[in-house]
């Protein structure tokens, strides 16, 4: 027991022992606590505070969904006849053992829903290799603000306004179409395309991982809900038509004015770009007429949009200070209106407006912002008028 | 050594540079047709010294890397081997060499590095580290919140305090005034990134977890670049922002509309949206 | 030294070419395993280009072949993995083989006198872990969700599964984890070889300055690769087991949760080693063939070893000026600018040393000495430009764009591979007992020397210029779109490189297997490894010869013979 | 100080050679090593710098006394194998019956102690296991799981380089060459030991 490493051992056991019993005794008194500690409590409040972890990647069952529509199928027909090739659908009601169901060449069915008289909803299966191929895009590129569950909660989609999709709500703003629902055309464009001053980026994504990627979107529609359900409409981003305007685009500039803060009652959400005092002239509306106050800011709107299961409030832009989100041109802006932006205050005005009228409000739109966003001179001369004995 | 230096300062930061300012900038920009070789001119008070340091470190470098290629190409030319030819026996070790090689590596050291350091260390202390106190009136501060892959900038508002409604919040998009300083208070949500604004000559990485500081005073007004320096995933490059920098009455008019336009927006329903901080001292 | 046994040479396949003991077969497969990933690394570096310079387009030849789903266009994640790769690539399975694996094994027996590594199962060992991790590296590109994307410093909380679930990253973390073991073993057994098993006479101011710097690299690889071990061990158990070592509980406040700067600095305490570990042995090769070749002595021997020992303290101190943006405090800042300065003392001294060397010398031009002269050139750019990264007021505007990627190409990587490429035409006639084509050595020579400074001083030019590094597409923003015009040239001097590496593929390829056989000193240079038979046989030496000489005592007057170099076992006259 | 008892005791100039070559690699493997651990209880401390309370509030903790047995066993099964070492040492591998029998009481003594230890490491996490605390719950754990788990496994190894070395040293396959293997395996245990106590002092005393 002489050697200098026995004797360093021995000390090290009492040093230890000597430690552990004023440990035990509680000798260096109570720990300085604080009476909050916050470290416990972030940890298991916030939802994403813990990294996630064994997240599946593969999906083993294939599903039907809504296909895009009639049109989608004669489309892929057309398609299918100027590659030089058979068309894929049968377009024979007696196909399938007489149950009317339609036939693609390879044995692709296309279901009939014929639960009730008259009503045809056509089905698309999606296999489970393309959900799998989207679900491992979709994790990869999108779950980060989108969440693992496309909940529209990723830890970068926390605090986030406005809040990232949570496509089981199967709720989409700025699809551009008429029906409820987006085709997978009208979905592709959008991804590929972004929204402006959102940090839904163009993405830089091949065409066919967009198509898989827009597939295991639909397929996280709940059942009955969304490309589950056979009673929603699918529909096509609205045909921009001829624009009646052309050449005529100052005129059209007048005419929106007109129509934005009259026929359409735009003012009523966004804010008014008239003082009120001169609004009765431009309308030709009586001299009293009392409009909302402060018509220069716009007014907070509820939506169906759920962050958390709260609904979430939107604000209407103003088209002189915020960004518009899908477009500034006025084709891109003729569509947004024409089609307006599910679940939010924002109707579509197609059919509620003439043509006439929807183009003029789109280039008004587009005239408010080329002239007065991002210009701190013009826009102060703006709200000066604006204000204006108010 | 104090008047040269101050000489060679003088001739750095005054005509000098400014030619070479515009040989470097300017003109190869107006001679390549749009493309550029050289950053933009600074647009922040503690610019102009990033290019002073910088040109002084090149001319420095330029000078020791001319040597350094002479001392290649004269033995490369002269003592190639031939017939006849014998190299100096000499290995360097005799008291004359040491002396030789600890005094040119030490001038060298004082000349290149010493130099430079004094300098760093003068702007460090007087520009870069310098940070603005807030509660002077002047000092605008900002909360910045990084994330995968966009910024976010939170201005006080009227009121100039933060987490109230009458918050400015700007996606990709910093609206600051001329002329006055600009604090930055800034973090990430969920990866490191780095507020680079490259026309202040300035970058700061945006940690998640903790809270970093930054400063600078715009002195120019227009529309400047935010890039992201920090690797950040998938759309790194694309997480780039618009910097405006606005004459204090443009300013004034702006906050007060984007000040109410907060309020317009702001739902006290909705907790999620707030994400403020109180500003650090 | 009765120590070192010769035992029979393994007859089996297996013991003689696959698991061999023998430090000379372990070099050779060291040898392969580094050119080939360094092949790797470098068609992903072309690809790299190629993306920068034609944004969204096909990648010519090899795209459609590689990534079918994209019609041969790189996406955004695939470029991420691609310079993370290319990174993690070169540094740990390129360089680390080549320069530590290969020369340090075929040259630290051979130049000491010793029969072989003192523990030839741990150098067997060495080799096997880099290989698996190699393989696990390369088998982390193809799983789903896609390999590594957070650039070769894996900095959390990009690696952790905040980014990506997938586990292509984990999978990088484990093989940085092997290749560091490898490194491990590899040093402990350089360091206790060249201690123990150094021929009688052979004192350590007689060791070969190739010696003296693998020595110095194995103590710095001993030291430091614990470090990034542990920190990927951390890593993987944040990734694996939903620990929170990096991780943030909350964005506001860090209580409760890890802290993504702690990485970092583990990172870099081993980080900047790294950088040595990969520029000592280069240095060390250098400065004995530049005495070799100049058929002078070593200039200030004992300065340079002086100068290097310095380089390895100080390398463990200086680490902080990677992290200049982060966030450090100003003490910290300033007191690491500081130690980054100091550094620059010793490569002074280098410098002095080796352009000294030169002067009044008989050089013999070959292309090892062309490829030594290079390191001076490409390590002066190279180290000179560090000026601008260790001063925090330049260092703001340029950290983390393309000025800092010049400025550790040029140090770290083209020096380490100038050096590399002088050591495999230098020991080429001893590995493999036949000559390299001269005329090709220089073409490949020159023709990597002028492409290579030309990209990397457009790098400079991009970086000043304001261009952040590892973005997909510099067209993005604006205010980098005039910039494109040099991500072209570069794109172009990148390519021309490129192709020059063919030339040394096939001057390499040929003369291994069909070039002249070489005679048994035809550098004409006194170390032990040149003066036994060639090919080396079997246990090296049959008696452990007895050092009389320094290594480099060319064109000494008291040279018997009239030769202008002798050996180091022979004594020299009076 | 192996080294030198091996010098001083009655092995041949080749055998004292050996001995230092392989003990050499060894401390400089322990250097290594001592980087590593250094670097996770560099980590433990920074972490711990960052949560202003330690250990967090209102956390089950892993059991103190445990603890302290397990240290003290572990101590104790160190204390062991360094003595049949040395016994052997002196004796030059073989040597007389007795000595040799009271260093292979010794020895049996020090593994079974470092088997003692691994259970009740085991028996540690098992604990908290149960208290529902598992790696993923919060900072505290993170760093305990993580880095006992790190030791462990040199536990493990250790213990296995044990048992090897014992089933040579029973078969009396061990000349004074071989022995300093042994010597170096009980090394290695002893730098388990240090770390073991490092981490007791960070996790349990402070």
């Amino acid at each position: 027991m002489r050697s200098p490493f026995t004797q360093l051992v021995c000390l090290a056991t009492v040093a230890i022992g000597t430690l552990s019993s004023f440990k035990a005794l509680n000798f260096f008194g109570s720990d300085p606590r604080a009476d909050e500690d916050h470290s416990q409590m972030i940890a298991e409040e916030l939802p994403h505070a813990r990294p996630p972890r064994g997240v599946p990647l593969t999906i083993t069952e294939g599903t039907w969904l809504r296909a895009p529509g009639e049109e989608w199928i004669i489309q892929q027909n057309e398609l299918a006849r100027k590659q030089g090739l058979e068309p894929r659908f049968t377009e024979d009601p007696s196909a399938a053992d007489g149950e009317g169901a339609w036939i693609d060449s390879t044995g692709f069915i296309q279901k009939r829903y014929d639960e009730e008289e008259d009503f045809w909803a056509y089905w698309q299966w999606v296999g489970p290799a393309q959900l799998t191929r989207g679900r491992r895009d979709f994790v990869q590129f999108c779950s980060s603000c989108h969440g693992l569950d496309g909940d529209g909660y990723g830890r970068s989609g926390q605090w986030l306004r406005p809040s990232p999709r949570d496509f089981r709500q199967t709720n989409f703003k700025f699809t551009k179409v008429l029906a409820n629902l987006p085709t997978d055309d009208a979905l592709k464009r959008l991804i590929k395309r972004g929204l402006d001053g959102t940090p839904m980026l163009p993405w830089d994504l091949s065409d066919e991982q967009i198509t898989d990627i827009v597939q295991y979107i639909k397929s996280l529609s709940p059942e009955g809900m969304g490309w589950r359900d056979p009673f929603t409409g699918i529909g096509s981003i609205v045909e921009a038509g001829e624009n009646p305007w052309a050449g005529r685009e100052n005129f059209a500039i007048k005419h929106g004015e007109k129509v934005y803060h009259g026929v359409a009652q735009c003012m009523l959400c966004h804010p008014g770009y008239v003082n009120p005092r001169d609004l009765p002239g431009l309308l030709d509306q009586p001299e009293d007429t009392v409009y909302r106050e402060n018509l220069y800011l716009p007014v907070l709107k509820d939506s169906e949009y759920e962050v958390l299961g709260e609904k979430v409030k939107i604000l209407p832009p103003d088209f002189t200070f915020h960004t518009i989100r899908s477009g500034q041109t006025p084709q891109d802006l003729y569509e947004t209106i024409a089609s307006g932006i599910k679940g939010t205050a924002m109707p579509a005005w197609k059919g509620s407006l003439s043509e006439e009228d929807l183009w003029a409000l789109a280039y008004y739109v587009q005239d408010l912002v080329e002239e007065y966003k991002d210009k701190p001179a013009e826009r102060r001369g703006l709200m000066e008028r604006l204000r204006e004995g108010l | 050594m104090n008047r040269i230096n101050s000489l060679l300062a003088g001739v750095l930061s005054s005509r000098w540079m400014k030619a070479l300012a515009v040989v470097g900038m300017a003109g190869v920009a107006e001679a390549q047709g749009g493309n550029r070789w050289a950053p933009f001119p600074p647009a922040s008070d503690f610019g102009h010294r990033f290019s002073e340091l910088f040109w002084l470190i090149t001319i420095l470098c330029s000078i020791s890397m001319v040597i350094v290629v002479l001392l290649l190409l004269i033995p490369l030319l002269r003592d190639r081997a031939r017939p006849g030819h014998k190299a100096n026996y000499d290995h360097g070790s005799s008291l004359h060499d040491k002396r030789l090689t600890a005094v040119i590596s030490l001038a060298t050291f004082i000349v290149l590095d010493a130099w430079v350091l004094a300098i760093a260390m003068k702007d460090l202390r007087e520009a870069y580290w310098n940070m603005p106190e807030v509660d002077q009136a002047e000092t605008y501060p900002i909360e910045v919140l990084g994330q995968q892959w966009a910024w976010h900038f939170r201005g006080p508002g009227l009121d100039g305090e933060f987490g109230t409604p009458d918050d400015i919040l700007e996606m990709n998009q910093l609206t600051i005034p001329k002329g006055r300083p600009v604090s930055f208070q800034m973090t990430s949500k969920d990866v490191i990134h780095s507020l680079f604004l490259p026309e202040m000559r300035t970058k700061k990485d945006v940690n998640p977890g903790s809270i970093n500081k930054t400063w600078f005073k715009p002195i120019e007004a227009g529309e400047f670049t935010i890039l992201c320096a920090e690797l950040c995933g998938y759309a790194h490059y694309q997480m780039f922002g618009n910097l405006t920098v606005m004459e204090q009455e443009d300013f004034d008019e702006w906050e007060e509309s984007a000040s109410l336009l907060g309020i317009a927006a702001y739902d006290p329903e909705d907790e999620e949206a707030q994400w403020a901080w109180e500003w650090e001292e | 030294m009765s120590g070192q046994h010769i035992h029979a040479e393994p007859t089996n396949f297996f013991r003689k070419h696959v698991f061999s003991v023998d430090h000379k077969v372990i070099a050779k497969q060291f040898l392969w395993f580094g050119l080939i990933w360094l092949g790797i690394g470098g068609v992903m570096a072309m690809m790299i280009r190629w993306q920068l310079a034609n944004p969204g387009e096909p990648v010519p030849v090899i795209g459609s072949m590689l990534f079918p789903r994209t019609n041969g266009v790189l996406d955004p994640a695939t470029y991420n993995t691609l310079f993370t790769m290319h990174g993690t690539i070169m540094i740990f399975l390129g360089l680390t083989p080549l320069m530590i694996g290969a020369i340090g094994n075929w040259s630290i027996p051979l130049m000491i006198g010793a029969r072989d590594m003192i523990f030839p199962l741990l150098n067997c060992l060495s080799f096997w872990a880099m290989f698996l991790g190699g393989a696990v590296g390369f088998i982390s590109l193809f799983v789903p969700l896609g390999a590594t994307e957070a650039g070769w410093t894996g900095y959390p909380t990009l690696s952790t599964t905040i980014n990506g679930v997938g586990s292509g990253e984990t999978l990088w973390a484990i093989a940085v984890f092997l290749i560091g073991a490898s490194s491990i073993m590899g040093g402990i057994n350089y360091m206790t070889t060249v201690i123990r098993l150094r021929a009688p006479g052979m004192t350590w101011q007689r060791l070969p300055l190739t010696v003296w710097g693998i020595f110095l690299t194995s103590v710095l690889n001993v030291l430091f690769v614990p470090v990034i071990g542990s920190a990927m061990l951390l890593l993987i158990m944040d990734r694996v087991f939903g620990t929170t070592f990096f991780i943030p509980a909350s964005i506001m406040q860090g209580a409760g949760g890890g802290d993504p700067i702690l990485y970092q600095h583990l990172f870099w305490i081993f980080g900047h080693p790294e950088v040595y570990i990969l520029i000592l042995p280069a240095w060390g090769i250098i400065g004995d063939l530049l005495s070799f070749f100049s058929r002078k002595p070593a200039f200030g021997y004992r300065a340079q070893v002086g100068a290097m020992v310095a380089v390895t303290l100080l390398s463990a101190v200086v680490y902080g000026h990677h992290m200049f943006t982060t966030g450090l405090s100003a003490m910290l800042g300033e007191s690491f600018m500081l130690l980054t300065m100091i550094i620059s003392v010793p490569a002074e001294i280098l410098f002095f040393n080796w352009l000294h060397t030169l002067w009044k010398g008989n050089l013999r031009l070959t292309t090892p000495m062309l490829f030594s002269m290079g390191v001076i050139f490409v390590f002066g750019l190279g180290g000179l430009t560090g000026i601008y990264l260790a001063t925090i007021g330049t260092d703001i505007f340029l950290h983390d764009t393309y000025f800092v990627v010049g400025h550790f190409h040029l140090t770290m990587a083209a020096s380490a591979l100038f050096a590399t490429f002088a050591g495999i035409y230098f020991w080429f006639p001893k590995m493999f007992a036949r000559e390299m084509n001269e005329f090709l050595g220089k073409t490949h020579f020159w023709f990597t020397v002028i492409p290579l400074v030309t990209v990397f001083c457009l790098m400079f030019v991009m970086g000043y210029a304001g261009m952040p590094r590892r973005y997909y597409d510099h067209t993005s923003a604006e205010y980098l779109r005039s910039l494109q015009h040099l991500n072209k040239y570069a794109t172009h001097a990148a390519f021309l490189l490129g192709a020059a590496q063919l030339v040394f593929v096939y001057n390499f390829i040929r003369s291994r297997w069909w070039g002249k056989p070489a005679s048994q000193n035809p550098w004409e240079v006194g170390t032990l490894d040149w003066t036994m038979e060639t090919p080396v046989p079997h246990y090296n030496f049959k008696e452990i010869p007895e050092v009389f000489t320094g290594p480099h005592e060319f064109s000494n007057p008291d040279i018997p013979d009239g030769k202008d170099w002798i050996s180091m076992t022979e004594k020299l006259k009076a | 100080m192996n080294v030198s008892s091996a010098a001083t005791s009655t092995l041949s100039k080749e055998e004292v050679r050996t001995r230092v070559d392989v003990t050499l690699g060894m401390i400089f493997f322990i250097g290594s090593w001592t980087m590593a651990f250094g670097t996770l209880f560099l980590s433990f401390l920074v972490l711990r710098q960052r949560v202003g309370v330690w250990p967090p509030e209102g956390i089950v903790l892993p059991s103190f006394p445990l603890a302290t047995v397990a240290t003290l066993i572990l101590v104790a099964s160190s204390l062991g194998l360094h003595r049949a070492v040395r016994a052997w040492d002196a004796k030059g591998g073989g040597g007389e019956r007795e000595q040799a029998s009271s260093a292979q009481r010794d020895w049996a003594v020090g593994v079974g102690l470092g088997f003692a230890f691994a259970v009740l490491q085991a028996l540690l996490w098992a604990d908290l296991l149960a208290a529902g605390r598992f790696p993923s719950s919060g900072l505290y754990e993170s760093l305990f799981y993580g880095l006992t788990w790190v030791h462990a496994a040199h536990v493990v190894i250790g213990l296995l380089a044990l048992l090897w070395a014992w089933i040579g040293l029973s078969s009396g396959r061990y000349g004074p060459n071989r022995l300093s293997t042994v010597s170096n395996i009980v090394i290695f245990w002893h730098f388990v030991d240090v770390v073991w106590i490092v981490l007791y002092l960070g996790f349990f005393v402070f």
